[in-house]
C-alpha cells in the first residue's frame, strides 16, 4: 500500500505544481504583455488575488444543474488529464497514470473540459454565451485537425499511443520530435495557438463582439473554478507539447531530489518557452472572423500536418 | 466683397420655378420661404435638377409669440458648394408636415427628432415613437412652454445644505434698509 | 466552525487584501466621464497595477462605474446591471453630475443624485476628473475595501424598499425582474 | 438549403463593444445579421433645451460636452455661428491658434479612433500604445487651455488665452515623436495581414449612395469623393495652409483606415505650418459683459470639419442674451443612425463594432 | 493576396521591441506629474481681495456658486461681506467664474483630487477650506485676459481751448452707443447702492440702459430721485468709488448713465409720460419747506406725489439752491434745472420765490399753518480763509463769487486769479474764472491726490489752463497801495504722516512765494445761517457746531420740524445726501402724520 499512498501524494504534488505554475504564467504573461504596451502591469501573482476573490465572492445565481456543474466538469476534467500527463519523464514522484494509448485519452479528456462549460453556457440562457460556445466548437473542429494530424505522425512514427513512451524514445536517441519530424510539429504548434485562445484566435470570448462569451453568466466561484481548471490546462497542453515534441524533461534513470528539481527547472524552461509563442502571437494582431480562423487551420497548419504523416510514413 | 452670382442665379432659378419669395444671405448661403405645401417640391427640384444632393441638416425652431413651428431644411450641393436653406411656417396647433424620407433617408432620424421633440406629425413616417426619450408623458420637451427646470426640481432630487445662500442684491439692499420696487425687479441680476 | 475572533479577523484581512487587490470593472460607459477610463487603463496610469480590470459582464464585475450623468434611460439599464452583479460590489461616483445634477442639473432627462437609486462607495471630484482622480478614488475605494466598510450590496438589499420607490419615481414604466438576493 | 432560425441580439447599451452608449438591435441568422435598428437615447441630457436656458457664453461651456471625443470642434462651430450673428471679427492670431487646436483634437482623436479601430478586433496592444500616447496632446491641450478633455478654450470672439512660445517648441517635439509613433501604429496595424483580412471588403458604403446617406469625412472620402468643409468652404485660414485631403476607393474599413492614416499626417504638418506662420498679435475681441451680451436677431449655420465629418450648428437669436435655438448636427447623426441601419444587413456579427469604430459613431453626438 | 504574405506576418513582430523599453507609465499614487500652470483644478478665493460681488455667482452656468455670510468677515462699504461657497457636485471647471471675477480673488489651483464617501462634502467654501492652497494656484485672471470690462467707454468732451471761450456744457454725455456699452460694463452687483446715500437702483437702471429700455431706466431713477439730471451732472457719486470695476480697472460711470438716462426725456411733458407719476389722492395734510434746495425740493416731490399739500418758501429768485447757484452752467445748465422744478410744479409742488423766511414770512407762520415743516436751507456763508488782510477788496470767497456769476451778475476777475481750496467748490472757481480769461492758479495745502474735488474736475481745470500748486499754504494776502489785492504769500509743505488720518502738511520754513494776482477766491467751506429760526424753536431744534441734529428719519428736536441738507449733521455735504435727507424725511413725516 505503501506505492498508492505515494501515488495520491504524488497526485496531490501534481495538481498543485500543474495549478501554480498554470497561474504563474498567466500572471507572467500578464506582466509582460504590460512591457510591450508601455506599462509595468500587475504583480504576477495578481491571478492568485484574482481568484481568490472570486472564490470569496457571493454567488448566488443560478441557471439550472448545467450551470452548477460546468466549472465542476471543467475542473475534474483538467485534474484528471493533468493525472495522465508525464510530468516528468519516470518520475516517481508525479504519479504518471499512462497507459499504452493514453494519447487517444487525452485527446478526448481535453474536450472533455471544453464540453462541459458548453452545456453549461448553453443553458445560462444568454444569446453571448450560446454564440461563444458555438465559436468555440467550430474553433475547436478548426485546431483540432492539424492537432490530430500532427499526433497520428508521431503515432505512425513510432508506433505507439503512449506519451510515455514518446518522452522515452526521444530520451534515448536524444532526438526531439521537433526535428526529427519537424512538419508535424510546426502543425501542433500552429494548432496550439488556436488552443490557448490568445488573438488572433480568441474569438470565443471576443470582448468587443460577444462580451466575455461563453463565461457571460458565470461569477464568482464559478468564474473562479473554471478559472483555475484554465489554468491547470494551459500547464496540462505545455507539458503535453514538451513531452510529445521538445524531448520531455526529466531523467528516468535518476529521480533523487536533485535531479527531479532539475528535471522540473528543465520543463519549465520548455514550457515556458512555448508558452511564448502564442502569446507573442497574440500581442501583435487582431482577431480573426470565426470562418477565417477555421481557413486559417485548414489551410498551412493542416498541409503540414499531413506532410507531417507522410514524412513519418516515409521516414 | 466677391459677387454672388452663383448663389443670385440659384435663387432666381428657385424662385421663377415656384414662385417664392428668397434671399441670399451671403456668399454660400441662399435661403427660401416656402409654404408648408411646397416643401417636398422644392427640395425634389433641388435635388434633382440643381444638383443639391446632400440633406446636411434640418432642424425645427419653435416661435410660441407667432404660434408658429419654423421649420429648416438645410441643403447642400456638392457641385456648387452652395448652402439652401428652405423654411416654412406651421401651425403650432396640431402640428403636421409632409414626410420627406422618401427623398433622403436619413430625413427619417431627423423627423422622428423631431416628432419627439416638438410633437409634429410626419404622417408615413416609420421608426419607433420613441427616440431619445423613454415613456415621456409630458409635452414635448423642446417645446418652449416647457418648462426643464421646474420638472427638474420638481422630479429629480435636490441635495439640500445650500439653502442659506444669499442673493448679494438682498443682502444690499436689506443692509441699507431700501427695498427695489417691482417694476424694476426684472432687471435685477438674473441668479 | 471559526468562532475564534482572532482567527475570523485573519480571514477577513485575507478575504478584504483579496478584494482590494482585484476589482474588475463593469465595462459600461455610462457618461461621458467614461472618455478618461481608456486613459486610466493604458499604458500612461495603468490602472491594472492595482489590479483592476475590465470585466464585460456583470456577473463578473466588482465594480461599477458611474462616468457621470445619466439620462433616465440609462438609470434603467444601470439598475439593472447592478443588481446583476454580484456582492460584495462597489460603485464609484464619477463627477460633479453624479453628486448634484453637475450642468445638467435642470435638464429633464437626467439625474440628479446617484445615491438616491443606488447605493455609492465613493465619489471623485471633477468634470470629469483626470486619471489620477481616478485611480485616487480606486485607492480610496480600496483602503474603504481593506477596513470592511465598503458593503454597498449589503446596504442595497437592506433598504430596498426605500430604493425602489426613489427609482420608480424617475422610472415611469418598471418592468423589470425582481431583485431576489 | 434551410433557413437559420432567426434570433434577436441586443448590442448594449452595456456591451464592451459597442462605442459609448447606444443600443444596436440586431436580427440575426447564424452570425449573419439580417436586419439592425440603432436605438439611441441613453445619453440624451437636453442640451438644446439647456442651451436656450444660458447666456451666449455660458452656453459654450455645455457644447463641447456634445461628443466627447472630440470636443473641440463643437466649440469652434458655434463660436463662429455666433461671430456670424454678432459681426464679430477674430484676430488672425486666434485664427491660427484655433487651427492648431483643432488639429490636435484631430490628432488625439485619430489616436483613440487607432485604439478603437484595433481593439475592437481584439488587437489590445496597438490600443494600449496610441492612448497612452494620446496623453502627451492632452497635456498640450493642458498646459495651454487649463483642462485636459473638456478645453473650453475657444469662444466666440477668438480664443481664452494666449499660446506661449514654449508651447510651441513643446507642441513641435510631441509632433516629432508622433510621427514617430504612427509608423509603430501603423506597422502593427496596416502592415498586419489579418488587420487586412479583417477590414477589406467589409462595411462597405457604395460610393453613389454615399452623399444621399448623408455619409460625411473619412467615410465619405473612403469612397472616393473629395470632400471635406476645410476645403469646400474654408474656415478660419485653412485656405492660407497647405495640406492634401486624402481620399481611397472601396468604402470599406480598410478604405477609411487608409483615410485616417493619411489625416493623421496632414494635421501633423498642418500644425507645423500654422505654428511657424502664427503671427504676432490679439488673441481675443472681448465680447461684452456676458451676462449683458446681445446678440443680434438672426439665423446662421456654420459647420467644421471634425474628425468623423462635418458639423453643423444652427444658431437662432431672437436678439436677447440668451440663444433662442441652437441645434447641432453631427456627423454621427446619420452615421449611427441611417448609415449604420443600412450597412450592417449582411455583415458578421463580429464585424459590427469593427464597423461602428470606423464609421466614428458616437452616441452623445447624436441624441446630444 | 500573395501566396503567403511573410511581409504581413513579420512585419508587426517589431512591436516586440517596446519589450526592451521602459515603460511610460507614471506610477500614481507613488510618483505624479505636477498640473501644468494654468490647470483648472479646484478653486481658490482670497478672502481679503474678494468683494463679495457674486459675479462669479451670476455666470456660473450650472448655479454651482452660492454666496453665503461667513462670520469673520467685517462689514464694510463695497463689500457685501458674503463669500463664495462652491457645489462641486455642480461645477465644470470651465472657470467662467475666474475669468469674470473682478477682483481676480477667485482662482483655480492645481489640486484637483477630492475624494471621499459623502456627498454632502463636496459643498465647501474656497480660501476657507483649502487655505493652504495659496501657493498652488494656477489658473487667474489678470486685467489682460479677464472679460470683464475694465475700461470705461470714454466721455466726449468739449476740447480744453474751446471751454473757455464759453459756459456751453463741457460734458457732452454718450451717445445711445457709448451708453449701451458702457452700461454693459456693469456687473449689476449692487455694491454702489449701499453707498449711495439715496440707495438709488444702480444696477437695475444701469441694465435697463443695457437692454435698451432707457424710459424704464429713467422711470426706475425717479423711484427716489427727483433731480436725476443734477445728479447726472454734478453727483459726486459715491458709488463709483466702491464699484467692483474699479478694483482693477475702471469704474462703470454710473453718473453718465444716469445724465443719459434723463436725456430721453428733454421737456417736461416727456418726463411725466415716461415717469408716469401716481399722485395720490390729498390726503389733507400741508407741509411747509424752507429751501428750495436739493433737500428741500426732494422732499417735496415725494410728499406731493403722497397726497401732501406743499408749499416751498425760496429766498432767491430761483428755485434750485446750491445746485442753482453754487454750480457753474458750463457743469449744469440752466434749461435742466428749470425743466426739473416745471416738472415738480407740474405735480402740485408750490414754491413761493423771493420769500425769504424770518423776512418776508415768519418761521412761526410756516409753523402754524403746516402739520410739518422741513428746513433745508443749506450752508450760505463762507468760512474765512483765516489769515491776514482778508479782508482786502479784490478777496472774495468763491460761494458768493459763483452766486455772483450765476445770478446773471458780472464779476471782473481781472488777469490773474488765485484759487485757495482744493474742493469741488475750488475748482468751479478756477474754471469759472478761466472762462473769463483769467490765469488761474489753485492753491492747496495737501497733494494734488488728496484733492477732495473730483479727478475729472482736476484734469477738467488742467485741461483749461488752471495751474495747480499742491503743497501751499497760503500765509498772507499782499496788498497795493489802494488797499486792494495784489497777491498771495504762500508758504511749501511738506507731508507729515499722522496715525489714523491722512498726512498733514507741515510748513517748510524760509519757502514763501509770493503769487501775484488780481483776486483770489477762497474756497474752504461754509457755515449754515440759522439767523432767520426764532430763539425758542432753536432751543428745540438742536443745533450742534454749526449743523442741526436729525435722527435717522431726519427729524429734529421738535417733533414738527424736520431738517435736511448741508445743513444737518448727517452723511456727507452733497446734493446726493440733501436728495436722501429730502427723501427719508417724507418717510418721517409719513411716520408723523400718518402714522405708516
Amino acid at each position: 500500500m505503501e506505492d498508492l499512498g505515494l501515488k495520491i501524494f504524488g497526485a496531490i504534488l501534481t495538481t498543485i505544481l500543474g495549478f501554480t505554475v498554470g497561474m504563474t504564467y498567466g500572471g507572467i504573461v500578464r506582466k509582460l504583455t504590460a512591457r510591450v504596451q508601455n506599462r509595468y502591469g500587475p504583480p504576477f501573482y495578481q491571478n492568485f488575488l484574482d481568484l481568490l476573490k472570486l472564490q470569496v465572492k457571493k454567488t448566488n445565481i443560478a441557471h439550472g444543474f448545467m450551470g452548477h456543474m460546468a466549472p465542476v466538469w471543467i475542473i475534474i476534467a483538467a485534474v484528471t488529464v493533468l493525472l495522465f500527463i508525464p510530468i516528468l519523464n519516470g518520475n516517481l514522484w508525479f504519479p504518471n497514470m499512462s497507459f499504452h494509448g493514453d494519447l487517444i485519452f487525452l485527446l478526448y479528456m481535453m474536450v472533455f473540459g471544453s464540453l462541459g462549460m458548453a452545456l453549461g453556457a448553453g443553458q445560462s440562457g444568454n444569446p453571448n454565451s450560446a454564440i461563444g460556445v458555438s465559436r468555440g466548437l467550430s474553433q475547436m473542429v478548426g485546431f483540432e485537425i492539424p492537432f490530430v494530424l500532427s499526433l497520428v505522425a508521431l503515432m505512425i512514427q513510432y508506433e505507439t499511443t503512449s506519451v510515455q513512451e514518446l518522452t522515452q524514445i526521444q530520451h534515448e536517441t536524444g532526438v526531439w520530435n521537433a526535428i526529427s519530424n519537424p512538419f508535424a510539429f510546426l502543425a501542433a504548434l500552429f494548432a496550439s495557438l488556436g488552443m490557448f485562445r490568445y488573438s488572433p484566435f480568441d474569438i470565443v470570448g471576443a470582448p468587443a463582439e460577444l462580451a466575455s462569451g461563453p463565461v457571460s453568466e458565470f461569477g464568482g466561484k464559478y468564474l473562479g473554478t473554471m478559472m483555475s481548471g484554465g489554468a491547470i490546462f494551459a500547464f496540462i497542453k505545455l507539458t503535453l507539447y514538451v513531452h510529445l515534441f521538445l524531448g520531455g524533461a526529466g531523467n528516468p534513470d535518476n529521480t533523487g531530489i536533485i535531479a527531479t528539481l532539475l528535471g522540473l527547472g528543465v520543463l519549465l524552461i520548455k514550457t515556458f518557452t512555448l508558452y511564448m509563442v502564442p502569446v507573442f502571437y497574440g500581442w501583435i494582431n487582431p482577431r480573426y472572423r470565426t470562418e477565417q480562423a477555421i481557413q486559417y487551420f485548414w489551410r498551412w497548419p493542416t498541409a503540414l500536418g499531413i506532410i507531417g504523416v507522410i514524412w513519418a510514413v516515409y521516414s | 466683397m466677391t459677387e454672388l452670382i452663383k448663389e443670385q442665379h440659384l435663387l432666381d432659378s428657385l424662385t421663377s420655378a415656384f414662385k417664392i419669395k428668397g434671399r441670399v444671405i451671403r456668399d454660400r448661403r441662399v435661403e427660401v420661404f416656402a409654404d408648408k405645401k411646397m416643401v417636398s417640391g422644392i427640395l425634389l427640384f433641388a435635388k434633382k435638377q440643381l444638383g443639391f444632393i446632400h440633406l446636411a441638416h434640418m432642424t425645427c425652431i419653435d416661435w410660441i409669440d407667432e404660434n408658429k413651428f419654423e421649420l429648416i431644411y438645410t441643403i447642400w450641393s456638392p457641385i456648387e458648394k452652395i448652402h439652401l436653406f428652405v423654411k416654412t411656417k406651421i401651425e403650432r396647433e396640431n402640428p403636421e408636415m409632409e414626410n420627406i424620407d422618401s427623398i433622403w433617408d436619413q430625413a427619417n432620424t431627423y423627423e422622428r427628432e423631431i416628432r419627439e421633440m416638438f410633437g409634429i406629425q410626419f404622417p408615413g413616417l416609420i421608426g419607433e415613437q420613441d427616440f431619445a426619450l423613454e415613456d415621456w408623458d409630458e409635452m414635448p420637451p423642446m417645446r418652449k412652454d416647457f418648462d426643464t427646470k421646474k420638472y427638474a426640481l420638481e422630479t429629480y432630487y435636490q441635495r439640500p445644505g445650500r439653502e442659506d445662500a444669499k442673493d448679494v442684491r438682498e443682502t444690499i439692499s436689506e443692509r441699507s434698509g431700501t427695498k427695489v420696487p417691482d417694476f424694476a425687479k426684472k432687471y435685477s441680476r438674473e441668479k | 466552525m471559526i468562532n475564534d475572533k482572532d482567527s475570523q479577523k485573519i480571514v477577513d484581512y485575507i478575504q478584504n487584501f483579496a478584494r482590494k487587490q482585484s476589482l474588475f470593472v463593469m465595462a459600461y460607459g455610462t457618461g461621458c466621464g467614461a472618455i478618461e477610463i481608456p486613459a486610466t487603463m493604458t499604458s500612461r496610469y495603468d490602472a491594472e497595477r492595482f489590479g483592476i480590470r475590465g470585466a464585460a459582464t456583470p456577473r463578473q464585475a466588482d465594480v461599477l462605474l458611474i462616468t457621470g450623468y445619466l439620462a433616465t434611460k440609462t438609470l434603467k439599464r444601470v439598475i439593472r446591471v447592478y443588481e446583476q452583479m454580484q456582492e460584495p460590489k462597489y460603485v464609484i461616483g464619477f463627477g460633479s453630475c453624479t453628486i448634484n445634477g453637475g450642468m445638467y442639473f435642470d435638464s429633464y432627462n437626467t439625474i440628479n443624485a446617484l445615491e438616491q437609486y443606488i447605493p455609492v462607495d465613493v465619489y471623485i471630484n471633477g468634470c470629469m476628473p483626470r486619471p489620477e482622480s481616478v485611480i485616487s478614488g480606486f485607492v480610496k475605494l480600496q483602503e474603504l475595501i481593506q477596513q470592511g466598510k465598503a458593503d454597498n450590496g449589503k446596504k442595497y438589499r437592506e433598504n430596498l424598499e426605500w430604493y425602489r420607490t426613489n427609482q420608480k419615481k424617475i422610472i415611469k414604466n418598471w418592468k423589470m425582474p425582481d431583485y431576489n438576493w | 438549403m434551410i433557413r437559420e432560425k432567426e434570433t434577436t441580439l441586443y448590442l448594449g447599451p452595456q456591451h464592451p463593444g459597442i462605442t459609448g452608449n447606444m443600443m444596436v438591435k440586431l436580427k440575426v441568422q447564424g452570425d449573419t445579421v439580417v436586419k439592425a435598428t440603432t436605438h439611441v437615447g441613453y445619453l440624451h441630457r437636453a442640451f438644446e433645451k439647456l442651451i436656450e436656458q444660458r447666456n451666449w457664453l455660458n452656453a459654450f461651456t455645455l457644447l463641447c460636452r456634445f461628443c466627447v471625443p472630440e470636443p473641440d470642434p463643437m466649440e469652434l462651430t458655434y463660436a463662429r455661428a455666433v461671430e456670424e450673428l454678432d459681426n464679430r471679427e477674430v484676430p488672425e492670431r486666434a485664427q491660427y491658434i484655433r487651427v492648431i487646436v483643432m488639429e490636435l483634437a484631430r490628432l488625439q482623436s485619430f489616436m483613440l479612433w487607432y485604439a478603437g479601430q484595433a481593439g475592437s478586433a481584439g488587437l489590445y496592444t496597438l490600443g494600449q500604445w496610441s492612448v497612452g500616447d494620446r496623453n502627451y496632446i492632452l497635456d498640450l491641450f493642458e498646459e495651454l487651455t487649463g483642462g485636459r478633455i473638456y478645453h473650453m478654450y475657444i469662444w466666440p470672439g477668438g480664443v481664452r488665452r494666449d499660446v506661449t512660445d514654449t508651447w510651441k517648441d513643446k507642441v513641435l517635439k510631441t509632433m516629432d515623436y508622433l510621427e514617430k509613433r504612427q509608423d509603430d501604429y501603423n506597422q502593427l496595424m496596416f502592415d498586419n495581414t489579418i488587420f487586412q483580412k479583417r477590414a477589406k471588403g467589409v462595411g462597405i458604403v457604395p460610393k453613389d449612395k454615399a452623399i444621399e446617406w448623408g455619409v460625411v469625412g473619412p467615410p465619405l472620402r473612403g469612397v472616393g469623393i473629395k470632400s471635406d468643409v476645410r476645403i469646400d468652404e474654408p474656415y478660419e485660414v485653412y485656405d492660407k495652409l497647405d495640406f492634401e485631403v486624402p481620399t481611397a476607393e472601396g468604402g470599406d474599413i480598410w478604405a477609411r483606415a487608409l483615410v485616417r492614416k493619411e489625416e493623421f499626417r496632414q494635421s501633423i504638418s498642418i500644425i507645423r505650418q500654422a505654428i511657424e506662420k502664427m503671427p504676432k498679435g490679439d488673441y481675443y475681441n472681448k465680447v461684452p459683459n456676458p451676462m449683458k451680451w446681445v446678440v443680434p436677431e438672426g439665423q446662421a449655420w456654420a459647420k467644421t470639419e471634425s474628425v468623423r465629418g462635418e458639423i453643423g450648428f444652427y444658431v437662432v437669436s431672437n436678439g436677447t442674451n440668451k440663444p433662442y435655438r441652437v441645434h447641432a448636427k453631427g456627423a454621427a447623426y446619420t452615421h449611427g443612425v441611417t448609415v449604420l441601419e443600412k450597412i450592417l444587413p449582411g455583415q458578421n456579427i463580429a464585424d459590427i463594432s469593427f464597423i461602428m469604430n470606423s464609421l466614428g459613431v458616437c452616441p452623445p453626438e447624436i441624441e446630444r | 493576396m500573395s501566396f503567403i504574405d511573410l511581409k504581413g506576418i513579420l512585419q508587426p513582430l517589431g512591436a516586440l521591441k517596446q519589450l526592451g523599453k521602459k515603460p511610460h507609465t507614471i506610477q500614481f499614487p507613488a510618483e505624479s506629474i505636477e498640473a501644468s500652470d494654468n490647470y483648472r483644478g479646484l478653486h481658490f478665493n482670497d478672502l481679503d481681495d474678494c468683494i463679495g460681488c457674486g459675479n462669479c455667482s451670476t455666470i456660473c452656468p450650472n448655479e454651482a456658486i452660492d454666496m453665503i455670510d461667513l462670520l469673520n468677515i467685517k462689514e464694510k462699504k463695497g463689500d457685501s461681506s458674503l463669500r463664495p461657497r462652491i457645489d462641486n457636485g455642480r461645477c465644470c471647471w470651465c472657470a467662467l467664474c475666474v475669468d469674470v471675477c473682478p477682483t481676480g480673488s477667485l482662482s483655480l489651483t492645481k489640486d484637483y483630487i477630492f475624494v471621499t464617501e459623502d456627498p454632502n462634502d463636496f459643498l465647501w467654501t474656497p480660501g476657507i477650506d483649502n487655505k493652504d492652497a495659496a501657493d498652488k494656484i494656477s489658473y487667474t485672471s489678470d486685467v489682460s485676459t479677464s472679460i470683464s470690462m475694465y475700461d470705461r467707454v470714454p466721455m466726449r468732451e468739449l476740447e480744453g481751448k474751446e471751454r473757455v471761450k464759453s459756459f456751453a456744457e463741457v460734458v457732452l454725455g454718450y451717445s445711445e452707443e457709448e451708453a449701451r456699452a458702457e452700461a454693459q460694463r456693469c456687473i449689476s452687483c449692487g455694491l454702489c447702492v449701499e453707498v449711495c446715500p439715496e440707495n438709488m437702483h444702480i444696477p437695475e437702471y444701469i441694465n435697463a440702459i443695457a437692454q435698451a429700455k432707457d424710459k424704464d431706466a429713467l422711470r426706475i431713477i425717479y423711484d427716489n430721485n427727483p433731480l436725476p439730471e443734477m445728479c447726472g451732472k454734478v453727483c459726486t457719486r459715491l458709488c463709483e468709488d466702491v464699484c467692483a470695476m474699479q478694483v482693477r480697472g475702471d469704474a462703470v460711470a454710473i453718473r453718465w448713465l444716469k445724465r443719459y438716462a434723463t436725456e430721453t426725456a428733454p421737456t417736461v411733458e416727456l418726463i411725466k409720460e415716461i415717469v408716469d407719476p401716481q399722485i395720490e389722492e390729498p390726503n389733507g395734510f400741508s407741509v411747509g419747506i424752507v429751501g428750495a434746495g436739493p433737500a428741500g425740493l426732494t422732499a417735496a416731490y415725494y410728499l406731493a406725489l403722497k397726497g401732501y399739500d406743499v408749499t416751498i418758501y425760496e429766498a432767491q429768485a430761483h428755485a434750485g439752491g446750491m445746485i442753482m447757484y453754487g454750480i457753474p452752467k458750463y457743469r449744469f445748465p440752466l434749461e435742466s434745472i428749470d425743466k426739473q422744478i416745471q416738472y415738480m410744479e407740474s405735480i402740485g409742488v408750490k414754491i413761493k420765490y423771493n420769500t425769504k423766511v424770518g423776512k418776508d414770512i415768519s418761521f412761526k407762520e410756516i409753523y402754524n399753518n403746516n402739520d410739518a415743516v422741513f428746513v433745508g436751507i443749506g450752508l450760505q456763508i463762507p468760512w474765512n480763509i483765516g489769515i491776514k488782510n482778508e479782508d482786502s477788496p479784490g478777496v472774495i470767497p468763491a460761494i458768493d463769487y459763483l452766486t455772483i456769476i450765476n445770478s446773471d451778475g458780472k464779476f471782473d476777475v481781472g488777469k490773474k486769479v488765485a484759487v485757495i481750496g482744493g474742493g469741488n467748490v475750488a475748482i468751479d472757481g478756477a474754471r469759472v474764472a478761466a472762462r473769463y480769461g483769467a490765469d488761474v492758479t489753485i492753491l492747496y495745502r495737501r497733494r494734488v491726490e488728496d484733492m477732495p474735488a473730483d479727478w475729472e474736475e482736476i484734469e477738467g481745470a488742467e485741461h483749461e489752463g488752471v495751474k495747480i500748486v499742491p503743497q501751499a499754504i497760503p500765509t498772507k494776502i499782499i496788498r497795493n497801495k489802494e488797499g486792494k489785492v495784489k497777491g498771495v504769500e504762500y508758504v511749501m509743505a511738506k507731508m507729515v504722516a499722522q496715525d489714523g488720518g491722512r498726512p498733514r502738511p507741515v510748513a517748510i520754513e524760509g519757502s514763501e512765494t509770493i503769487y501775484e494776482c488780481d483776486t483770489v477766491i477762497g474756497a474752504i467751506g461754509q457755515q449754515a445761517d440759522f439767523d432767520w429760526l426764532p430763539e425758542n424753536y432753536k432751543e428745540k431744534v438742536i443745533i450742534e457746531r454749526g449743523k442741526i441734529q436729525v435722527n435717522n428719519l431726519r427729524q429734529t428736536g421738535d417733533n414738527k420740524i424736520f431738517a435736511g441738507g448741508d445743513a444737518v449733521k448727517f452723511g456727507n455735504s452733497d446734493a446726493i445726501s440733501a436728495i436722501a435727507d429730502g427723501f427719508n424725511a417724507v418717510k418721517g413725516i409719513d411716520k408723523l402724520l400718518l402714522n405708516k
